[in-house]
């Protein structure tokens, strides 16, 4: 069976001429960057062709770009490396209800450190509020972290604004731009953005490798002890193929990037507007234009989200769901808890993310299975039952 | 992650629907949680003679809540408040440790449609307790206690 | 010119069949494992098939392996994690002076944070002595992390009776196997080893992916904050193609452990003995026994080893030096200092490190080559001409 | 790392050796910092007619010391004092950040020479020190500055 894939904002296909780059880091060029005979010094260049090719797209310097294994660590290394060394100045972080819990979970072993954070509410489009990001701040704030766009629900934040008010307050501004990036065009300079984490497998490059934008003037703390690597900020011997593929696949993405969101945009308007058209009692989560142009999030009320996937899967179409039951907790997604969806609403969620290479086509075999499944499962829902009773409303 | 034997019950869940004028129907779960289940029974002679389900839940819940049905019909009574959780995880060749509150869930379902039986033939609420034993299922998954 | 490779010990070619398994993850098979479709479950049980091939390698539960960014990353987990996670219990940790600093930055790190450290000496030929160690052991006393085999001078310490003591007085037992992994046969049960560090690179895998062994008795914190990935442990989306490069490239070191062994001690005694032989004035460091089957560390005295390594770059030959120049510090290598050399001899150390590829050819090339160039080198060295004159010694 | 032109001088060192009966020798460096540069000077009517060196050190403390010999041969006393280590690294087209040091030793071991040549002179100790402005030369790398 041909898979249909509507899921890149959890990963993607890694690109053919990405890999296509990889490979003699993973055959001839086996080298250690850090020996100093040719076969080590080749190595080294490229990781340091690839920081070149990362810092342009961003228009920083080749300086402030170190290489790390995931998005996650990035944004482990950007938070509590700011944290730790700039203790001295104050304790206070600001962040959102919506950071990806690799955000959200570092600022709460923060807490327990010693940190006080404060968690920005959003409003029922996933915005945060300017005034209120304002008022949070106090003479002890020495980091604010907002993610740039938000995985679940795809909405972009103002982030401009966010690196002023950051700026003027002379705040360090994170950014967790993991969905961001290779979807929408970032100048860390015009942005005032600090620091920004991305990983690679979001973008068509290799998974296990990530990277972070630290601007010059920033203290911050090694992550990861060891030896001297990254300039000494990252210790370990360097993913070389991961990093050649990161450097490769950022590339690519920013230089079709007009094209591509052309693209995905097009899919995604026409899936939301079909199935608005077509299924009734469904509610678009997020900013219906503030949104990743590839993110579409819809709750098909009176169903749950994990049964959506398996009768999705079991066609073939790969997509992911804010149920409790696929996010490893008790509760739906705090995002969308935190947009106010009722918990049942939550459960019902369907995110479906388009990536470049699925079509019109791909997008209307998945509007057409998806009324059907979307009966089938109301058919057999109580809710729905109680609902068209006139004895339940949501 | 779910056995062949659940996902033929997802793919094709058995007897599902409503029953018009049900002998007993049982309700269980919450919509906060993700899970409902609604069990309706045609009862004769102490017989459980058809049954119906409509379920709002993940794979497991549907697939729990159709392999009970199928457990149930053609049993007395009295055997159907025999099985357990534990044997619908059986019939199933197992669930992940993150979804065996749905077979608490599909036991307490089958329960509370023979209470319900139970109630509209006049038992007293103890009495009914005392047979059926009816747990309060509430929102506790097992996930994390399992996954360590 | 082809490549003599003689720096295992830094990194390893990329196994061809290792390659072949991993391709897969970098082509089709590249859903998220975390994602519930079958795109999904198939990378998660790529993952849990890796990691049951690496636990069988230890005698250990699969439940107690670990994935994760490199070697490095598993030190930094394992001590900074049974650290954090014990520090109720005592804040006293004990290790040797010449760990790797990927353990050794750890613990100072953790100095700055109110943990003490001992550092254990070492003899002449880089064991650690046990009644010193006994004696640092105070009820103050969480962790002892001790290297399995040390990557400079190849020294194996005596693990088991190491993990006796740390079992009779109920201390967790770490050791850093980077380089033991894939020479030595390792049971974590009769070694009483309680953590264990390995990274895949050093044994014919890939860069950029680790893994550490943690007995399931072990209380120990996460490090990288975020998803639920690594049973909780571990955040971030898994390297798959490279967790699974590192199973299949475990696998196969110890399916053919004897057989390699055997080539590599006849490799590195037929190299020691022959410099021995033909250069006068070089010293072996490390044990002469109980060492790393694949390692030869010796001291050319009166000349510098950068200079000895670029003129055998020139060769084609890739090995490696305690010398300052090459490791980013002012002082030659710590290692080669903690056995009591002097700095002249220290910075004259040349590490041959030989792999499964290398042939005795290769090796007898090696030595003709040294010794050309060290009688070169000796002939432009000031010192070797103060030594001729009898006004300098060394 | 190292410019085509270091490689080129570590590679084929020019002018190494000693000179028997030199007219000027410079040692300058520190074995325990692994570098010790040693010049031979042959000095006649005020120019620089033969010059040697050794070094027991990197690749870039033989190919500074090799080059600095290039440079002050044939060249008056004067001229060769007025060769800084910037030109020493200038003529190697550049040297890592972590090696500049070398530069610096070079420099100085072509200083301490020609202030051994005055010396035999009869020249005083303060005399030679304001021609030569000698630097006591120490064991400072300059990698971690360089790097960050
Ligand atoms: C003994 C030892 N520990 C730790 C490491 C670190 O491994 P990695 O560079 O993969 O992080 C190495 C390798 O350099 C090593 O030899
Ligand atoms: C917004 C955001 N931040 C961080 C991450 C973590 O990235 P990774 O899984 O590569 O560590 C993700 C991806 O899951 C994400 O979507």
């Amino acid at each position: 069976m041909k898979i249909k894939y509507f899921d890149h904002a959890a990963t993607t296909k890694l690109n053919e001429d990405v890999l296509k780059e990889m490979l003699p880091y993973l055959t001839e060029e086996y080298g250690n960057p850090s020996s100093i005979y040719s076969l080590g010094r080749s190595n080294k260049k490229a990781i340091e062709d690839a920081r070149e090719k990362v810092a342009k797209v961003f228009n920083a310097d080749a300086k402030e770009i170190y290489f790390t294994g995931s998005g996650s660590e990035s944004d482990n290394t950007a938070i509590k490396g700011v944290a730790y060394a700039n203790r001295k100045k104050g304790n206070h972080i600001i962040t959102t209800k919506i950071e990806h819990p690799a955000v959200l979970d570092t600022c709460k072993s923060l807490e327990k450190d010693g940190f006080e954070v404060t968690y920005l509410n959003v409003d029922s489009e996933g915005l945060v509020d300017l005034e209120e990001l304002k008022n949070a701040i106090t003479d002890k704030t020495i980091l604010i972290t907002i993610m740039f766009a938000n995985n679940e629900i795809g909405t972009i934040q103002p982030i401009e604004e966010i690196g002023k008010i950051a700026k003027q307050h002379k705040i360090y501004f994170h950014t967790d731009a993991v969905q961001a990036v290779g979807n929408i065009d970032i100048d860390v300079n015009k942005l005032n953005i600090d620091l920004l984490s991305l990983s690679a497998h979001k973008f068509y490059g290799p998974k296990g490798v990530g990277a972070l934008y630290v601007r010059k003037t920033v203290r911050f703390n090694k992550f990861i002890d060891g030896g001297h690597q990254e300039r000494n900020k990252r210790a370990g011997t360097e993913n070389v193929a991961g990093i050649v593929g990161l450097s490769k696949a950022i590339e690519m993405a920013y230089e079709k990037l007009d094209e591509n969101n052309r693209h995905l945009k097009e899919l995604r308007d026409l899936y939301i507007s079909e199935i608005e058209e077509k299924i009734p009692y469904v509610k678009l989560n997020g900013h219906r234009e503030k949104r990743l142009p590839g993110n579409a999030n819809i709750s098909f009320k009176f169903i749950e989200g994990e049964s959506l996937l398996l009768n999705l899967d079991i066609k073939g179409i790969c997509a992911s769901s804010g149920s409790a039951c696929t996010s490893g907790s008790l509760d739906p997604s705090h995002v969308l808890l935190a947009i106010g969806l009722i918990h049942e609403v939550a459960h019902g969620s369907l995110r479906v993310t388009f990536g470049i290479e699925n079509t019109k086509e791909d997008v209307i075999e998945l509007i057409t299975e998806l009324e059907e499944i979307v009966n089938r499962l109301r058919e057999m829902s109580p809710l729905y039952e109680d609902f068209v009773d006139g004895t339940y409303t949501m | 992650m779910y056995s062949k034997k659940v996902m033929d019950h997802y793919e094709h869940p058995r007897n599902v629907g409503q029953i018009v004028g049900a002998d007993g129907v049982g309700k269980v779960g919450n919509p906060v949680c993700g899970d409902i289940m609604k069990i309706y029974l045609k009862i004769k002679d102490n017989v459980i003679v058809d049954v119906k389900f409509k379920t709002f839940g993940c794979g497991a819940a549907i697939a729990t809540s159709s392999i009970s049905t199928e457990l149930v019909k053609g049993k007395t009574i009295e055997e159907a408040l025999d099985i357990t959780n534990k044997r619908v995880v059986d019939e199933l060749d197992g669930l992940p440790p993150a979804k065996m509150h749905c077979s608490v869930l599909a036991e307490e379902a089958i329960k509370a449609a023979i209470a319900d039986y139970y109630t509209k033939k006049g038992m007293s609420k103890e009495d009914i307790d005392k047979v059926c034993s009816l747990k309060n299922t509430v929102c506790v998954h097992s996930h994390d206690i399992g996954q360590e």
